[in-house]
């Protein structure tokens, strides 16, 4: 049997690493690269009901370990995203998230109800934490009891499971993913940005056009890491983490710490082979440390195991 | 298609105080057949820097494999770029995006070649692809000062070459559009690449006749998948285009600059 | 005049560099290395009624460009640091911000009213954030209204201004500032860690003991820019800024985004002379792009100022 | 007193697959008078890794302003301290810390020198000031495997040593509390760094002679202002010490294990 071979609702992975939302487009670019079939799943950007621009430029600045970004959703609308993008990702047997934002209730519901009857979407993940959006994204993203009314009418139009991108901006993490549990969410992916800004030296002005930014990157892993393993022990549904992945070793931490499944966003930019590379380094590593399956990891900070598969000398 | 390798370095050699010229050697070359793309650098296999910078292909050499670019060492990325010895390897992403068209001048036909600052290393291998292909090529360069001029002679033999420096140390005094205005040679076309300011100035003045510029952006990914580097399409409000992907060479009123 | 004269409540320094409270102990060990006069100010580690010894080790793990600690304020106790620490440090020039921990509002109380009876503590800093302090440290950090009463109930007994810690951990850092600001704080200081965990690969056990710890170092900057940058625009009270500041770049950013004077923690560990460098080289870089005095860059990001002094080529 | 530098690679020599010998070159040598001190090294003058490594010093050659230290190359850090090569600089700080005390012991006393793994690279210098004072000393080294055994020469030029190993490719199979109980040697004083269930297993065994223990914990600072690596105080409850400024060498029952 295949070692990394993970189930989640809606979702059958040949293995459990997938690029993050807005890190990959709609894959167009890294099929350059090499045969999406390779992938557990594809994230795709975030897809709003009308094409956006999103905010100015520029839109990146680079930080310690890490990059803000500010993108502000652009994309080319719900329609071209289902006729042109999807259409173009079925030739390849890949389950499509679609990552679906708004800025209204409705914009989301009407995205999540067209979107999720496309053949390769298996999920969704709502994308409630956005924090370059400015006309309520934000307050979504931090308030418990908006973001359970959103997963609650985007999971009655829906044709597929609905995941919840949680923010990591809030006090209380854990109060967001039992909220949006409650509300009939079937899956949570964390984490989200963290907000941030630089400022230029010499204009003493953001380096980003927008002020702020989502950080993401190496810099952020801990905090991700600390999130998914506070929520993985209070909620029961599953947890796709993300969040600074570069490397086989970090998705194995985040399986440790409570994730089924794990995103790889900005390491994408820096090395366009990395979800490749991961997914041919993670069968030998957990089997260099013990395990016969990747499924034994997941949660292993936390659980009680019954058989220790590690000796320390 | 190969698109990414650890390309050796053959030569790394200071042009003025702060900028420098990088020989790469490696199979990618062979793909390199336009003027105008660049490459995706990943200085250090580490996390800091952790994004690539782009760099413009200033000159291809398929019959030695070796392509060179000219930067200026300012941040930490291109100030690490610079310390690379012969020897050691630079990873590359590349060649990226579409660059400015040859064909669109016939043999006998003039160009004229605006370039400013670091924005003038691109218009050495068009020029020369333009001088190979019969075309007549006038290059005016705007620099800062005396100081920050490179590639002057390199220039000179290819065609005639007329700086513009800020502080008028060297060549006319001002800017390049100075410079086109006072010499009012008859062209075809126009090539530039340069900061904004100076594109906007060359897209209000001379786009009468065929205008190609090359733009600059922040980027991420470098090739079209995150959205960064984007520029709004002239017609429709919310159409936009990728400086990455789409351009980064686009011809004037394709975008709102 | 001294360029980098800076005036705060209490506290009249000869530059606006100090280091950060818990990175410095109570000054001793830096003293082997400049002398403390260097210093625009010294926040001492926090200091509780009594002796504590902290959480179990590992305390410390490194992360990509920070560093994880779970001390949990361990300290000599109060009247150790009054008669020995205290003491020990009259014999510089440099006005000491102590740092006041607890796991009770009488216990802050307690510890404020008599340390702030020492000739050399020109301030209190309100240490509500301290995420490694289970009985109660948290929940002050994260809920504006007890914060708020913590405050009004340490500065009925303070001889000296109340500066208070900020949490980066909430979700709306405009309305923690604002809630100690009304209850009568004096000054902010910000940011604390933010709360993270690293998990060790072989173990797939949390490396430190305590399982999450405060997150430091280069990686929190952006995150900490943004919220001075927020808060400074927000509040009447001046600021004391830090987060991974490293260099007098780093340093110059805080100012611009809104700090009166700045901070400096996890980088002693890495630099010990970091603090005297940044103070050294600071005036240099005011002067090269432009300012006079430090207090022109102060909030530069987004006030208006009359005169704009640097010019881009 | 100064205790920064940036110190010469003098020479950088592998002792085992992972553990290799570097020695330094230096004024801080000066002030290097203990055995069992540490220095904090910086490894790259970057973020990455972010924090110094503390590792002891091996041997201290005060004549050449030279010192070794012995470490294993496992994580980021060190495997970067590996790479160092002649010519290159170290950022050092130290000598930190209160080492093994050699004046409890009067010439022809006898002292058994306990190491475990990497613990052992202190042991040398103790052992080579211990043999200087006229003491005679015994070595007790314990490894893994055969494989992971370094030094045995050099310490079996300055007494008899002994070498245990978990495997049993080399010497005793077992651990060193193995070897000193088949032995059952007379001795006045016993110094002893490695891991900590080594360090409690002889503080179990043998406290009714005079033992020194040297103990590791993680590190931020190195000089005692950070308490990362605090460990309670046998006497009283919530007090305690700082292993890098009161120790890393202890006498047995000063601090709780
Ligand atoms: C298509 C294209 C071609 C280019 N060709 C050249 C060239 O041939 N020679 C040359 O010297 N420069 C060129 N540049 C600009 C070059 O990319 C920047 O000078 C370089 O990225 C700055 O990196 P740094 O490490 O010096 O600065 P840092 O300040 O460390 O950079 C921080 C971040 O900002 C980005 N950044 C900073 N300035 C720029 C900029 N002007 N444009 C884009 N990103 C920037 C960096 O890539 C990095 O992500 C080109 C830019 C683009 C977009
Ligand atoms: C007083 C003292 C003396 C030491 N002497 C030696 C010596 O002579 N030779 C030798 O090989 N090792 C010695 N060690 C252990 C050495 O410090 C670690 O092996 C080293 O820090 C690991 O760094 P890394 O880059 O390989 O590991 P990483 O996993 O990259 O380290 C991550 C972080 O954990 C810390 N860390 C990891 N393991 C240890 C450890 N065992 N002890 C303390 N910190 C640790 C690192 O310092 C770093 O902050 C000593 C430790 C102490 C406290
Ligand atoms: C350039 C960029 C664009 C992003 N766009 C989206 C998006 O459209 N929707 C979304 O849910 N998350 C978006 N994210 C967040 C990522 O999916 C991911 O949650 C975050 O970057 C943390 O992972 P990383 O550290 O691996 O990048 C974006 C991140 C980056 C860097
Ligand atoms: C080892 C360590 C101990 C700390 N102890 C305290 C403390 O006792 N009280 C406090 O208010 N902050 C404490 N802090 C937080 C710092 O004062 C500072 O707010 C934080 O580390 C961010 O700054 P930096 O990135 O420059 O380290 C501690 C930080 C570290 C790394
Ligand atoms: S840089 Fe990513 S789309 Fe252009
Ligand atoms: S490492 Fe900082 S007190 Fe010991």
């Amino acid at each position: 049997m295949n070692m990394l071979q993970t189930k989640l609702p809606g979702l059958n992975l040949k293995n459990p690493i997938m690029p993050a939302s807005g890190c990959f487009g709609f894959g167009r670019e890294y099929a350059q690269f090499y045969s999406l079939d390779t992938l557990g799943a594809i994230m795709i950007k975030a897809t709003t009901a009308e094409i956006r621009f999103g905010n100015p430029t520029p839109r990146v600045a680079e930080t310690q370990a890490g990059m803000l970004n500010a993108i502000g959703l652009q994309n080319p609308g719900l329609e071209k995203v289902m006729s042109e993008e999807l259409v173009w990702l079925q030739k390849y047997d890949v389950p499509i998230i679609a990552n679906v934002a708004g800025a209204s209730v409705e914009e989301y519901v009407e995205v999540a109800k067209k979107i999720s009857t496309a053949s390769n979407v298996k999920a969704l993940e709502l994308n409630i934490s956005c924090p370059n959006v400015k006309e309520g994204g934000i307050a979504f993203g931090v308030d418990p009891v908006i973001a359970a009314r959103l997963t609650k009418a985007v999971k009655e139009v829906s044709e597929v499971p609905v995941y919840v991108k949680l923010s990591p901006n809030v006090s209380n993490i854990v109060g967001m993913a039992t909220a949006v549990e409650s509300a009939g969410a079937d899956g949570l992916t964390m984490i989200n940005t963290l907000l941030g800004m630089r400022l230029d030296l010499k204009t003493a002005q953001p380096v980003l056009a927008n002020g702020t930014g989502g950080l993401s990157g190496p810099a952020i892993k801990p905090v991700a890491i600390r999130m998914v393993h506070e929520v993985s022990q209070k909620v029961n549904i599953p947890i796709i983490g993300m969040g600074g992945v570069t490397t086989a070793e970090d998705a194995l931490e985040f399986l440790y710490a409570g994730a089924s499944a794990v995103a790889v966003g900005t390491a994408n930019f820096v090395d366009p082979y990395v979800c490749p590379t991961i997914i041919d380094e993670l069968p030998k590593l957990i089997n260099s440390l013990g395990y016969e399956h990747v499924s034994e990891c997941v949660g292993r900070s936390w659980k009680k195991h019954e058989k220790a598969v590690y000796h320390c000398s | 298609m190969k698109k990414h390798e650890m390309m050796q370095v053959v030569k790394q050699r200071p042009l003025t105080h702060n900028v420098y010229e990088l020989t790469l050697k490696g199979e990618l070359v062979r793909f390199m057949n336009e003027p105008g793309q660049f490459v995706h650098i990943r200085v250090e296999n580490q996390y800091l820097p952790l994004l690539r910078r782009p760099i413009s292909i200033a000159e291809i050499n398929q019959h030695a494999n070796e392509f060179k670019m000219i930067y200026r060492a300012e941040g930490a990325g291109t100030k690490l770029l610079a310390s690379k010895q012969s020897g050691e390897a630079v990873d590359v992403l590349g060649p990226l995006g579409h660059g400015f068209p040859t064909d669109v001048l016939e043999s006998g036909k003039t160009a004229v070649l605006v370039g400013g600052g670091i924005g003038v290393p691109p218009l050495y291998e068009l020029s020369k692809r333009l001088m190979a292909k019969g075309i007549k090529v006038v290059h005016v360069l705007g620099f800062q000062s005396a100081a920050d001029v490179f590639y002057e002679e390199e220039f000179n033999e290819l065609g005639d070459t007329h700086i513009a420096t800020v502080d008028g140390t060297l060549g006319t005094k001002g800017f390049v559009t100075d410079v086109i205005d006072r010499l009012q040679l008859p062209y075809d076309t126009m090539f530039s690449c340069g900061p904004t300011p100076m594109l906007r100035a060359l897209e209000a003045n001379y786009s009468d006749k065929p205008l190609y510029i090359s733009l600059e952006e922040r980027m991420g990914c470098g090739i079209g998948a995150c959205f960064a580097c984007v520029c709004r399409q002239a017609e429709e409000s919310n159409a936009y285009k990728k400086i990455c992907s789409d351009g980064p060479v686009f011809q004037a009123g394709e975008v709102l600059l």
